[in-house]
């Protein structure tokens, strides 16, 4: 699996392809909790798009990702789901705390949304 | 057609993509799945798998081995993963959603839950010390009805 | 990577293409194989597989099993194909270009040859009515020089 | 695997595709003696740039159809060989009695290079 990361002010973008599961997913945990040391990412936005498979192990590195994000107050998404995942994100509920939009733009105002309210 | 393969692997985390290849390819030769059908395929073998990997060896490299076994008729697949590790004490505790024994290794607890709603049918047996056995089945352009 | 893998099917013809695939995704995990390494790697697992349903099996339906066991070391794939099949009474004879048993059917009788020739080491072992083993090994980016 | 048959004068041209092997030979013996049956062919032109594998079977039921058309007088060639074929037909010599062109026009010249002079 492959992944590249970007900074849309200071939401972490994620793109993720290939498969994801137990094999992988240490990788992406690492990466990203690197990213996340900078102290640079409020919220985190993945880029589904390339991703052609994910298993259960996946969820649970997203969720992990979710849990520390979530602990200092940003938000989750992720755009443009992989048809080949739509049955796992529905039969793993992960709508409900990673919900997935159709474009980027969708999912930056989801994760902006309530940031003006404090501006 | 009728068919059947058998797969023994050791159980390494690079086998987790090879196995469930196989399995998707010895499903395509044999019946003519949809694509979302081989993907739901491909994500219930994956997850037995590593559930023998980290559950059932618990992560040890140069550990035992897993079976996978494809059984296909005109109109399904059987898909049976065995490993020879520490089997499950609880099976109906084990295949509650959200259920995990290793939370702080960031495992979802949904292998389960994964596998009973991608196939069709599943069966455990398992015995402590001497291992566990996946049984899985698939019916051929099941429209699935919720 | 270091690694094995063993795969069992029955004697069918569909699984000669079924097992260069195996083999050529297992030696692909494996080792950093060029196309044309990994093409002559599957044709000649396409060749000893043929041969253990053709001759080792006289071609008959619902007959016995093939074993296919890879092994790899970060330079070398080593393949080796088993039947339980009739058995070769001259080896000497049967490695030699062109020499084949079943003319009529169409066989060229070049299957030894082009194993030979497109791995780097050939060993056939076999004893009438019990079987034959066919061991194979390639070395990563050996230049072929002739 | 996959073939189509053309006639262009009387050369059979047959375009492979796909993988020749053991359990695809059949069909492929089949179709060609099919056509030879109709007695338009007196040569046989083979496509090979879409087949990607070929073994020893694939060899021998080549061989086969050759043997016929040598019978009654025709010659047979090829063009456009897939890399994946050229170490194959190095070793099965196979260029001594299927020569392979670099494309159909020079594969049908050196097909009718003879008949000219019966004519
Ligand atoms: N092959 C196995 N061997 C031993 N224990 C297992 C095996 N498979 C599953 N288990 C047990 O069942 C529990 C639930 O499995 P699962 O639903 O796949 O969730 P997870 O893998 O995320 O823990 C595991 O945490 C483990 O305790
Ligand atoms: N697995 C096998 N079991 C029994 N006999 C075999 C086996 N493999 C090869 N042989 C014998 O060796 C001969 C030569 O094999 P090969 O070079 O592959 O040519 P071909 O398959 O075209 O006959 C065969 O004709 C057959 O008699």
């Amino acid at each position: 699996m492959g992944f590249s990361t970007r900074y849309r002010g200071n939401i972490l973008v994620v793109s993720l392809s290939g498969e994801l599961d137990h094999h992988t997913a240490d990788e992406l945990r690492q990466t990203v909790e690197k990213e996340l040391d900078k102290d640079i990412a409020r919220h985190i936005l993945l880029d589904l798009s390339q991703l052609v498979f994910m298993d259960s192990s996946g969820v649970g590195v997203l969720l992990g990702r979710y849990r520390r994000i979530l602990a200092q107050g940003g938000k989750m998404a992720a755009y443009s789901l992989h048809p080949h995942l739509e049955h796992l994100y529905e039969v793993a509920a992960l709508s409900k705390v990673i919900p997935a939009f159709a474009s980027e733009n969708l999912a930056v105002n989801e994760l902006k949304k309530d940031e003006g309210l404090r501006r | 057609m009728n068919g059947w393969v058998e797969l023994r692997i050791p159980a390494l985390s690079q086998n987790e993509s090879f196995a469930r290849m196989v399995v998707a390819f010895f499903a395509l030769q044999a019946g003519d799945w949809s694509v979302a059908e081989l993907n739901e395929i491909k994500t219930a073998v994956s997850e037995a798998v590593t559930n023998a990997i980290i559950h059932a060896y618990e992560d040890n490299l140069d550990t035992g081995d897993i079976v996978v076994q494809g059984q296909a008729t005109p109109g399904t697949l059987e898909v049976t993963i065995t490993d020879f590790g520490r089997g499950i004490a609880d099976i109906v505790r084990a295949r509650e959603p959200l259920f995990t024994t290793k939370a702080h290794e960031e495992r979802s607890g949904l292998g389960f839950t994964v596998m009973e709603n991608f196939m069709d049918e599943l069966t455990v047996t398992s015995s402590p010390r001497q291992g566990t056995s996946i049984r899985m089945v698939k019916y051929l352009n099941l429209t699935t009805v919720q």
